[in-house]
């Protein structure tokens, strides 16, 4: 016998008969969190405004000059990368609110894990740009040293970072610290069995960190649909921790929004996962071209909510700011720009024996080995003058 | 198609389109492979003339990306899955050891995994962390898979469309640097079995043998060692899962003499175990130790000490002169 | 500047200051799919009683004979494996109701993929159960033919076969077909990043699967606390399909619930998830000694929601059945018993040769090479009578 | 703890007693390592004695125990992991091959990983699929990882100790069918290198090299071949990467042969690399090729077929012959 038989039987489809595909998300309008509009006016929040109450003129002019370097430094590197300086560079080009808001809303002793493109965030902690750019031109796979910014190296295998942020916030909870730890990563890593064990592990732990995913809305050439059909902030509750979506072109709400998620952390409330909605408005590196995936108007269509611009225009019109700061920042980008200019070009290759060092802290017979032989085989294209 | 001289890339590119048109149930799936044409552009076009249905998108998981394709081979599909670069192949390593690896053997036989993964592979495009790594020795190990890899456009061609036929996983590593040499591709032609090292130069004094990117390596060597006087035969090997031992076998015996060349770190890589194997299969025609040239014990470094890790004419032609100088 | 210092600063707690600790997933009571007490009394549910609207007493006789029968196979196999004939039996005990509901709502071409406890479910695909038993004695890994009951080889890796399921039922709904997949998995497995894909590439895809969860409430020792700190149903909404508890002691709420959500994925609606919230009555294998991790109050208080008790209750008093019926099933299972007993203490050794054998389908130079050599040096023990 | 005969997992568990005595920065952590003690009892009491803040549970999903131990190590602690089964270490082998091994060296040794991984392996249990595993090869290939493996329970004892101790990465492999066997320890004793072969017996004709389980199955094979009249050296290894290739040269310079044996198949196994390493550095004292006992190129097969699969008396025996025969 089997049961089966007795519920009603919808009749059997066709072959070939399409299924409905998979819904669209739906628009974020009304679940975003937003604080300044694109046109740069102030919108009341009631949960949220606490977290910028108080903040001043002085502050918002910090937050500007904070975007407006980071995008030069980031249009500085495309363009090394173009003149062949850099092998490869990963713009973040529109995401610089999510990056500044979320960066500075954190205190030195919180900890950061970022993935390859957190320019922004790097800048807020203190990390000479410079030093972001060793990796992509190729003369080291990291070039500083985490735990003197409390900003982790880049981390290029997706996902892989959410665990370690995981990690390094149960050891804060083990040592009763009350800082917190801060995970970036993109839409696309969404998808990754790492970060969905990382919701767990943080969640079960209570662990005080907070998962910072901006979706940029394009994981290089594929839409988040196709990494989820609801919006990914949503994510979170099956877990047991709350998740928020935020406008990530608003660099006020990012700020507010990441406070609320990082005091959520320091008084042992757990986890938390904030959507900054954002979008890529260059290539995903210099390597892509967004041109076979997407249309321009997408883009354009972004360029009205620039996240530079709007905070523009709320200094321009809400408060003191005069003509003379915005020259000043002018000036200041330029002189970033050359100064980056010039450490790339004068950055030297490393050392050839630099590939074996490093590789284990306490040594390992093999490395020796290979080394010596290294060694001996360079030796051995001494010129015939040297040799004698 | 007819015969034309076309790149590696190219190559497989026409050879997915026509396992795709001449069989259904052909399906490619990966990151990016659809409009985008992948970060090669190896499936460039697939998506337009085959549809999403066939040329599918992937959300970005390594894991359930082979661990769905295996779901779909065993509902009678034969997916053809990229792996983005050679780095990104990990988190989908337990899918592919416990699972695509052991299915057929724990189903005794009773169901089939013609599963491809594609993995651009090797190092020399001066890229970044994770996108040069060679680590084919890390599924030769694990039986129940095979592992191939072309050096040429022609091979390409023919090993993705053998690959694809195949009711094995057949983990198929394209030399990344190598995706815009050219060569003649004949899709009329017959070819050879899939495992079989090719003999690409003949030679008296010592036997070269490499696969994937080294194999245009060795030739050079070969080249530049005759100038000297040195007659070097070069092996392509093509296969690393299972090593056409018979081939490089023939030619030791005739030359006394073999260096092992690969991108892979030596320790634990192919050449420990061609190695291993020719020694016990040629111990008293060995007139050397049969040498390694590959890559040292150490993460794959940054670009611009690239040159100085992998295996290059120098290297190679100076373990060819420790071998000649037994 | 640093914005940071612009809200309001929590003082920082002293080192050594607890976090609160996790929450405790609330009581499942409101939230249960209940369709039977454990008194054997029938609750009404507006949403699921028509998925059993119309079943006869005949096939709710059907469901017992089908527990008590996996009851009896699954107790035969334990004390065969406490016989030594058995290298390891994972029991179902507990679980009957979840398995046996879910397993009848299956329609014949539907695709099942199991862990390594879902007897049950085999039960119900007309499996063999003494082909169960070949992997757990050691003579092969997975002794039937997935396709002949459309029923998967036992997944010992957690999670793994979610995906499998999640690809299958991407080809059903490529091939236009009407039927379902379901893949089960185990509280413990809810945690696997597999299983989190799963969620995903089956949202995205729209694929026609069914996951059911049974929570047994036990990983091996862990509590299902160690593993998330929310009801598991709940996951399933932030990947964007429905999730919904049964109680998985309710072998009528296991039915109607796998038969709705199997006629959801029919309909081309999708993924869902069902947690059938049960318990391990039993050790987790015969390896395990739960005494050291749990106290037996806990057991017996699950004795008293029996899945197949509470079933009988029902029938003898709501329906025609007579004790006649009881007496032939108990005979029927003693038979059931008898045989697997015999068939497994005949079941012979596997050919030595066996270890080359379907390595590959199309075979590998390398296994050739290895059985001659094996084969050779089996040979050179050849008895000297054998020999000459 | 006075000098007392234990048993291997008893050794492991006093080790590790008295590394998180000794640290307070010392966390076990795994799936069921707490109340249970671990599937095979080593991590007993434990829990108990040092809390659940030390002695962790963890969610059942390996790439996130392994991930979150490398933030733990970021944040100062020294995890040791456990992985139950070796068949169940692939899901975290992503974050041991991409970032564990690799994350010192990415730092420019900045930051610094000290991490153990304890993985009991091998078989001769009768169990279940997936159980009874020997990967060690798919860690020696990888840069960054140290790869230990005791024998007995004195190595065993003191091995966790230095792997512990140890600011590098150390998979720690568990010959698990040699929990029970016992041996003597002594933790006041000081211990050599961790990475140094022993000579466990002495012998003139041929070595035999191995390490963990099989180390006793090549003692009882020195015992069969001396009442035969041939004399065998015992090397144990303890560590597959890195080898101490010296040790073994140097046995080999002595008796001129060498079999080496484990449980993982052979096919790029540890014995290939010993093979060719030693071959190019004995090339002229070998008087027969380097061979080869481990397992066949298969999956590890059901349980009533472990002992044909698995290297045993015989089996190594018969290599024996077959290197003398030379
Ligand atoms: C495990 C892994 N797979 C694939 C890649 C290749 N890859 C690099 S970036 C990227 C897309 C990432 O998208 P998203 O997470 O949205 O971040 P975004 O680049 O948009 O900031 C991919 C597929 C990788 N780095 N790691
Ligand atoms: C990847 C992996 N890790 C660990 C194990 C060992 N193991 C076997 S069963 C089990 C617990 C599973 O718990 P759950 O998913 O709740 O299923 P249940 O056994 O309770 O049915 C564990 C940890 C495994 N089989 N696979
Ligand atoms: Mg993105
Ligand atoms: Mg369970």
């Amino acid at each position: 016998m089997t049961v089966e038989s007795t519920a009603a039987r919808k009749p059997r489809r066709s072959a070939g008969t399409k299924r409905t595909s998979a819904k669209k998300p739906p628009s974020p309008s009304t679940e975003l969190v937003q604080l300044l509009t694109p046109e740069g006016k102030r919108v009341k929040h009631a949960e949220y405004d606490p977290y910028v109450a108080d903040i001043t003129p002085e502050e918002l002019r910090g937050l500007y000059r904070d975007m407006v370097l980071t995008r030069r430094f980031d249009a500085e590197a495309t363009s090394l990368q173009r003149q062949g300086e850099l092998g490869l560079w990963a713009s973040l080009l529109g995401q610089e609110a999510a990056q500044i808001g979320s960066g500075r809303a954190l205190r030195d002793d919180d900890y950061v894990f970022p993935t390859y493109r957190e320019h922004g965030v790097a800048w807020c902690r203190g990390v000479d740009p410079t030093n972001l750019l060793g990796m992509f031109r190729g003369v080291n796979n990291g070039g500083w040293d985490p735990n003197s910014n409390n900003f982790h190296l880049y981390t290029i295998v997706i996902g892989s970072q959410t665990l370690h942020a995981t990690g390094y916030a149960m050891g804060v909870a083990k040592d009763g610290a009350d800082s917190a730890v801060i995970a970036y990563f993109g839409d696309g890593a969404s998808s990754q069995g790492d970060v969905a064990e990382s919701f767990t592990f943080s969640a079960v732990y209570n662990a005080p960190v907070v998962f910072f995913c901006q979706n940029n809305q394009w994981a290089i050439s594929e839409p988040t649909e196709k990494q989820t059909r609801v919006p990914l902030y949503q994510r979170a509750q099956g877990y047991g921790f709350p998740g928020v979506r935020v406008d990530g072109n608003d660099v006020l709400a990012c700020l507010a929004v990441t406070k609320w998620a990082l005091e959520r952390a320091r008084r042992g409330e757990g986890p938390t996962l904030v959507e900054a909605f954002t979008y890529r408005m260059g290539a995903h590196t210099t390597s892509d071209d967004p041109s076979r995936y997407r249309h321009d108007d997408e883009r354009l269509s972004w360029e009205a909510k620039d996240p530079i611009q709007r905070l523009r225009s709320y200094l321009a019109s809400e408060t003191d700011t005069n003509e003379g700061f915005f020259g000043e920042l002018e000036a200041e980008s330029e002189a970033l720009g050359r100064r980056v200019r010039e450490v790339v070009r004068a950055m030297p290759d490393p050392d050839h024996f630099a590939i074996f060092e490093n590789v284990y802290a306490d040594g390992h017979a093999l490395v020796d080995e290979e080394r010596a032989q290294f060694a001996a085989y360079q030796a051995s294209f001494v010129t015939e003058g040297e040799g004698e | 198609m007819a015969a034309e001289k076309m790149a590696l890339a190219k190559a497989i590119n026409e050879s997915l389109r026509t396992a795709l048109d001449a069989d259904p149930k052909v399906l490619i799936m990966g990151e990016d492979v659809g409009k985008l044409g992948g970060v090669f552009r190896v499936t460039d076009g697939l998506q337009k003339d085959f549809g999403e249905d066939r040329v599918i998108d992937t959300p970005l998981a390594e894991s359930g990306i082979v661990g769905t394709a295996i779901g779909l081979a065993l509902r009678g599909y034969r997916p053809v899955v990229e792996i983005q670069f050679d780095g990104f192949v990990f988190p989908a390593y337990d899918q592919i050891v416990t699972q695509l690896a052991k299915m057929h053997a724990r189903a005794l036989g009773k169901i089939k995994l013609p599963v491809v993964i594609r993995i651009p592979y090797g190092g020399g495009i001066g890229a970044v962390e994770h996108h040069s790594e060679s680590p084919e020795a890390l599924f030769a190990h694990v039986a129940g898979l095979k592992v191939v890899s072309p050096s040429n456009a022609s091979d390409a061609y023919w090993m993705m469309q053998q690959a694809v036929h195949s009711d094995d996983p057949v983990i198929f590593f394209e030399p990344k640097r190598r995706y815009w040499d050219k060569a003649e591709v004949d899709p009329e032609a017959i070819p050879g079995p899939l495992h079989k090292a090719r003999v690409v130069r003949e030679g008296s004094d010592l036997t070269l043998a490499a696969y994937g990117p080294m194999v245009k390596v060795c030739q050079e060597v070969a080249n530049a060692a005759q100038e000297e006087g040195k007659s070097l035969e070069v092996l392509d090997l093509r296969s690393v899962s299972p090593i056409d031992f018979d081939t490089v076998q023939a030619s030791v015996q005739k030359t006394g003499r073999l260096v092992v060349v690969h991108e892979a770190p030596v320790f634990f890589g192919s050449g420990a175990e061609i190695a291993a194997r020719i020694t016990e299969r040629c111990f008293y025609h060995l007139e050397a130790p049969v040498l390694r040239v590959g890559g040292y014990h150490a993460p794959y470094p940054p670009a611009r000490l690239e040159d100085e890790y992998l295996p290059g004419l120098d290297r190679v032609l100076d373990a060819v002169d420790r071998s000649l100088a037994y």
